[in-house]
C-alpha cells in the first residue's frame, strides 16, 4: 500500500453483495431499505454506498442513513430507472455495493448544540449523524423541511434521539409552514450540519451564523475518485464530492 | 501452463491488459484495493502542460451499456505530475508505465513529452489525439491524416520513449489516419478513443452533460472498436492496442484476434474497481478454454 | 388529449413513429400481427433497380445491446417492388408510405426515384447513401459532402415527391454533409443507419460476419445517433427523421428534443415484433409525464 | 388482415411468457426444459420459437421438441452465453417466447416407410416428427446419431414411440459404430426428414436414395420473415430460413 494523501477519510473500498431485509414505502415516493452485509467499511455519516442494479450501466450513489454491526439502512426517493428498481426490490434479493465512499461529516469539530438542517430526501445522512451526536453526548437541534406533509419521514425516529425536532413544509400541511431556513434565525447553535438540494443549501449558507457542514451531489462516473467525473471547485483547490467530498466544510465551498 | 506476456513497442509485459488512461488515476488510488504490480502496465490521466480543472459539470451521463463523460482532460499539469504524482506511483508501482499526454498545439504536446522523456518510469508515451472534450487542438488533430502526423513527428523530436498514438473513433477513415501517423514515425497506435455521444434529461429537456456532448464509452461500444482495431490492423505494421467496451477476458482474446497486441479497459474500472484484476485471473482459464497456449500467437488471427 | 401528430415534409402522419427501413419487410408481413395503420408511415426494404439476393450468410451477429446485420440490401428489385409488394401492401395500410431507395450509381438511384414517383401510395422518398454492406457505390455517397449532393441532385431531378437523404453516421463531420444535401435540394434528412461494427467467433477465430463486418445498431448506439441528430439540427433548416437505438416512448421524446420531427424504429422491431405498436400506444402517457401537450413541439428543443 | 402467400405456414405470430415446469440434464450437455404457456401457435413439427434472455440482445431459436395441450419441451445443448442461461433457468422461471415461427416438416408427403435421420440436437425436432408420425399410423424407422455415449439422449422416448430405433456413435461408445449415414443403406424407406448439422445433412443428401426435407439452421435477427437474416439461396429462389424454412424439399436445395 501506498501512502496517500488524498485518501483522507482514510477507509477503504469494499465491493461485496447485501440482502434486503426489508423495503418500505415510508412517506410519498419514499423507501427505507434494510439491507444485511458488511458494513466494516462504513465509518462515519454521510459517507454514501454505490449499487449496481441490473440493465443499468453506472452505479448509483445513495447515503447510508444509518448503520449497526451486520445491517445499513437506505432511504430512497424515486426519481428515475435506478432508483425506481431500488423500490421494487424484494426482500431476500441481493445488491451489489461499494461501501466506504466519501469522507463522511467530520464530529471532530467540537460543538456544544449542532444545528441539523435536511431538505427532503437530504434528510436521510443526517439521521446517522445524529445518532452519533447524541451518542457523544449533545443533543443537536434538528430541522427538517418538506414540501407537504405526505413528503414527512423520519420525524419520529429523529424525536427518539433528540426532543428538539422541528419539521416544515412549504405548504404547512404538516409541521411549521415555510422553509427550512425560516425558522433557523430562532434556534441556538454553535455549528451545523446540512444537506438538501442544492437552492436549500445556497439558503442555509445566507441564514447560517456560524461555521457548519454540507454535503453535496454530483453525478458520478466511479464513486471511489478514479475519473474526476464529480470534480468541483473550492477555495482550497479542485475537490472530487465522492472523495474529498461529499461534505464539504462551509469555509472552503464557492457557491 | 499458457504465456500471457507480449510485447509492447521492444517493452516486454506481463499480461495485455492495460487500464486505460483517465480510468484510474495516477494509478496510487487503485494500490489501495489491490496490487496494481499484476497489471501488464497502466496508463495514466492524461496530462497536459498547464493544470487543468476540466469541464463545468455535470460531466457524466449514463447510457445503455456505456456512459458520456466530458472530463475536459483534467490534471494537475506536467510539473505536477513529475514532483507529485510520479513519485506516489513509484512506491508502489515497479513496471514501466504508459504516461498518456494532450495538447493544444504541436508545442505543448512536445513540451509535455520532452519533460517526460526524462523519468525512468515512463515506459511509453500514449498520445491522444482524440479527445472530443476539449475545444481547441485534442480531437482535430486526430480527425485528418496531416495533423496527425503533424503531432506524430513533433513529440517523436521531442522524446526517445516508444511513441504511441492514439486516435479518435469519430472519423470516415481510421486505417488512413493510422497509415499517416505510422509514416511519421509512430511505434504504436492505440485506438479506439471515446465516440462523441450525447444524451438529453427529460426533466429539464436540456443536454445532461453541462458541455452538451461528451464522450460515449463501456460496453457498447465494443463492436465499432473492433472493427476499427481490425481495419488499422490491415493498414499498419506497427504495433495496436486495442480498447473499447471491453469487460472480460473473452473480450480481451477478440480484441486480440482482431489485431490488437495489448488491449485497455477503461470504463470499466468505473463500475467494477476489481475490473482489471479480474480479467487479468480469468484470462489463464480462458485461453485454456479456446486452446490458445501463448496469447500473442493470437494478434490479428481473424485476418 | 395530447397531439402526437407531425408534419414531415408537408404530409401530416398521425404520430412521429416509423418503422425503419430493413426492419419491416413490405409492410403486410407485420400486418398478420398487428393493425398497421396505426403507425405514422413506415420506411421499406432497400430497393434497388436489379434484384438482390445480398450477402453470404451469417449475416446477423449478436452486440451487448445490439446486433450487427450484412443483409447487404436484398429486394426484388424496383420492377417487382412495384408489380407485386405495393398491391400487397395497398391492401393492408392506407396511408402514405416512405420508399427507401438504394443504388450504385447516380443513374440507378435516379432510375429507381423516377419509377416511384408514379406510385401513388409513396409519400417520400428516402435515399440510403449510407449502407455499410455493400461494396460499390452505397457507402461512399455518404461519405463525402460532393457525393451525397451529386445524388441529392440526381434523385430531385426524377422525383416530385419529397426527397428525404439517410445519412451514414460512419463520417467525421455529419453536420456538412447534411447541409450539403439541403443545399442540393434534399426536403429532409433522416439518421442514422447503422455503425460499421465487427464480432468475431472465438470458436473459429474468424469474423462472424461472412462479409466480416457490417452495420451495428440498436439500443447501444443512442447516444451516437442522438449526438448526430442535435448537430445536424443546428446545420440545417429542413425536417430530421431521428433514429439509431429508440426501444421507448422515452426514447421518442429524447430523440425529438434533439431536433428530429419524426423518428424510426430499426433493430427493436427485430426482437420485439410489438416495438412499435408498443411505442405508439405508450406515447400519449410519457408525453403526459413530462408535461408535453403537442409533440410537435418539442422538435429540437434541447438547443 | 391481407392475404400473404409467404405465409405459406399459415401459423400465426404469438408473443407470450412461459413458466418453466422443469429442468434436467439428460446428456452431456443438453438439458430437457419443459415450459407451460400458451401453445396456440404450434401447429407442426419442426417449427421452433425465439427466446429472450436477460442481458442478451438477439432472441435464441430453438425447435419444438415436443407438446401437448398446455405445455411445450425444448431439448437444448449448450453452446454459448444464450444456451448457458437456458440451462441454469429454474422451475417457476418466466420465458419470453416467440411462437408459432417457421414452417414446420409437411407431414403431407404421403410416405409408408419414412426414414428419421437426426444428428446430435438435431434430434430434438425429429421426436414430435415421429410422435406425430405414428398418430398418423406409420411407424418410421429413426436413425439418430451422436459423437459418443455421454451426448445420447431421448433413445427411450423414440423407443417408446417405434420399434426401429437406430442408435449410432461415432467412436461406438453406444449403439453402431459409425455415422448415421453409414447405416442408411441397410434401411428401407421411401421418404425421409433430416435434422443435423451442415455436414451431417450434406452426407445425408449423398447417402439417400428418395426424396426427404431437411431442417436448416441459420443466424437469426427476427425469426418471423423481418430482417431478412437468415436467407438462403434455392433452386425456387431465395427463401428465408425462419419463414420459408426451416424446414426445405430435397429437391429445392443447392448443396
Ligand atoms: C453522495 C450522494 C448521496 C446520495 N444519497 C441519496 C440518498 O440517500 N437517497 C436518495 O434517494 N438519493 C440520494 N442521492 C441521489 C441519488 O444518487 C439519485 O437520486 C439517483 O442516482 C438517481 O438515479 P435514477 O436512476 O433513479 O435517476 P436517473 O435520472 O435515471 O439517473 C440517471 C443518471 O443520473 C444520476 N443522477 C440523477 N440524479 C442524481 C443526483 N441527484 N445525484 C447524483 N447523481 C444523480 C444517476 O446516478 C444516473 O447516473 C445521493 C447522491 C449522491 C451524489
Ligand atoms: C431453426 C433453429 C432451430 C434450432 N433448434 C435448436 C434446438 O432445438 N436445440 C438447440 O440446442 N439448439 C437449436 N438451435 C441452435 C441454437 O439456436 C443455437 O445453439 C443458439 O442460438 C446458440 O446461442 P448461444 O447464445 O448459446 O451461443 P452464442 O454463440 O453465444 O450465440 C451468438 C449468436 O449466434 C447465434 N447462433 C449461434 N449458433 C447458432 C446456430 N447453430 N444456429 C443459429 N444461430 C446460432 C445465436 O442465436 C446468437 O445470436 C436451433 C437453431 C435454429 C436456427
Ligand atoms: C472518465 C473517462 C476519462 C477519460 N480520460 C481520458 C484521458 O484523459 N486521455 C485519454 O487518452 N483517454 C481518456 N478516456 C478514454 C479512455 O481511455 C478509452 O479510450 C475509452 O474510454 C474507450 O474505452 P472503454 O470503452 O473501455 O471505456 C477517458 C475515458 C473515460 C470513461
Ligand atoms: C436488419 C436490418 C436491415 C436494414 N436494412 C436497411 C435498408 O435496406 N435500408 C436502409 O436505409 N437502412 C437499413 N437498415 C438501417 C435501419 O433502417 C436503421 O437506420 C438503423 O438500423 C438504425 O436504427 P436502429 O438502431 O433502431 O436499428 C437496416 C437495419 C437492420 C437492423
Ligand atoms: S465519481 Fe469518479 S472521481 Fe468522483
Ligand atoms: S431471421 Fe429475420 S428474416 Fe429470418
Amino acid at each position: 500500500m501506498c501512502i496517500n494523501d488524498r485518501f483522507i477519510g482514510g477507509t477503504e473500498l469494499k465491493q461485496s453483495i447485501y440482502t434486503v431485509e426489508s423495503n418500505k414505502l415510508i412517506a410519498s415516493n419514499v423507501y427505507e431499505i434494510v439491507l444485511s452485509g458488511d458494513v466494516s467499511s462504513i465509518v462515519s455519516p454521510g459517507q454514501f454506498v454505490n449499487i449496481k442494479l441490473d440493465g443499468l450501466f453506472l452505479r448509483r450513489p445513495i447515503s447510508v442513513a444509518d448503520y449497526s454491526a451486520d445491517s445499513l439502512t437506505l432511504l430512497i426517493k424515486v426519481i428515475g430507472e435506478g432508483t425506481e428498481a431500488l423500490a421494487a426490490m424484494k426482500e431476500g434479493e441481493k445488491l451489489d455495493l461499494l461501501t466506504g465512499l466519501g469522507n463522511g461529516f467530520d464530529l471532530g469539530k467540537g460543538s456544544k448544540s449542532p444545528l441539523l438542517i435536511g431538505g427532503g430526501i437530504g434528510c436521510a445522512p443526517l439521521f446517522m449523524l445524529c445518532k452519533q451526536l447524541c451518542d457523544g453526548g449533545t443533543k443537536p437541534t434538528v430541522v427538517l423541511g418538506f414540501n407537504d406533509k405526505s413528503e414527512i419521514f423520519y420525524e419520529e425516529q429523529f424525536k427518539s434521539l433528540t426532543p428538539n425536532v422541528i419539521i416544515t413544509t412549504v405548504d404547512g400541511s404538516g409541521g411549521v409552514k415555510g422553509f427550512a431556513t425560516d425558522v433557523i434565525a430562532n434556534i441556538d447553535y454553535d455549528y451545523f450540519y446540512t444537506c438538501g438540494p442544492e437552492p436549500m443549501m445556497r439558503a442555509v449558507s445566507k441564514a447560517v451564523v456560524t461555521d457548519g457542514q454540507y454535503s453535496f451531489e454530483e453525478r458520478m462516473g466511479c464513486g471511489f475518485g478514479a475519473c474526476m467525473g464529480c470534480s468541483c471547485k473550492t477555495k482550497t483547490g479542485s475537490k472530487r464530492i465522492c472523495k474529498e467530498g461529499p461534505i464539504l466544510e462551509s469555509g472552503d465551498i464557492i457557491w | 501452463m499458457v504465456n500471457t506476456k507480449v510485447n509492447l513497442c521492444g517493452i516486454e509485459i506481463d499480461n495485455p491488459v492495460i487500464p486505460a488512461s483517465g480510468t484510474f488515476g495516477f494509478g496510487y488510488e487503485f494500490a489501495e484495493i489491490y496490487d496494481i504490480n499484476i497489471l501488464g502496465t497502466f496508463s495514466f490521466k492524461g496530462t497536459t502542460k498547464q493544470e487543468r480543472f476540466g469541464n463545468p459539470t455535470p460531466r457524466i451521463a449514463e447510457c445503455t451499456a456505456g456512459m458520456i463523460n466530458s472530463i475536459g482532460l483534467q490534471n494537475p499539469g506536467i510539473d505536477a505530475v513529475i514532483k507529485e504524482e510520479l513519485p506516489k506511483l513509484k512506491s508502489c508501482f515497479h513496471k514501466p508505465v504508459m504516461a498518456n499526454v494532450s495538447g493544444f498545439s504541436l508545442e505543448e504536446y512536445a513540451y509535455v513529452c520532452a519533460a517526460l522523456d526524462k523519468e525512468p518510469q515512463i515506459g511509453w508515451i500514449e498520445v491522444n489525439i482524440s479527445c472530443p472534450n476539449v475545444t481547441k487542438g485534442g480531437m482535430d488533430f486526430g480527425t485528418s491524416e496531416e495533423a496527425a502526423a503533424s503531432v506524430t513527428k513533433a513529440v517523436k523530436k521531442a522524446t526517445t520513449k516508444p511513441v504511441i498514438i492514439k486516435l479518435s473513433p469519430n472519423v470516415t477513415n481510421i486505417a488512413s489516419i493510422a497509415s499517416a501517423c505510422e509514416a511519421a514515425g509512430a511505434d504504436g497506435i492505440s485506438l479506439i478513443n471515446t465516440l462523441l455521444g450525447m444524451r438529453i434529461d427529460l426533466r429539464t429537456k436540456k443536454p445532461v452533460i453541462a458541455n452538451k456532448m461528451g464522450g460515449f464509452s463501456g460496453r457498447a461500444i465494443f463492436p465499432v472498436a473492433l472493427r476499427m482495431v481490425y481495419q488499422v490492423k490491415k493498414a499498419v505494421k506497427i504495433p495496436i492496442v486495442g480498447m473499447g467496451g471491453i469487460s472480460s477476458a473473452r473480450d480481451v482474446i477478440e480484441m486480440m484476434l482482431a489485431g490488437a497486441c495489448a488491449v485497455q479497459i477503461g470504463a470499466e474500472n468505473l463500475i467494477n474497481p476489481f475490473a482489471c484484476k479480474e480479467i487479468i485471473e480469468s484470462l489463464p482459464d480462458e485461453m485454456n478454454k479456446w486452446g490458445i497456449k501463448d496469447i500473442s500467437e493470437i494478434v490479428g488471427g481473424a485476418h
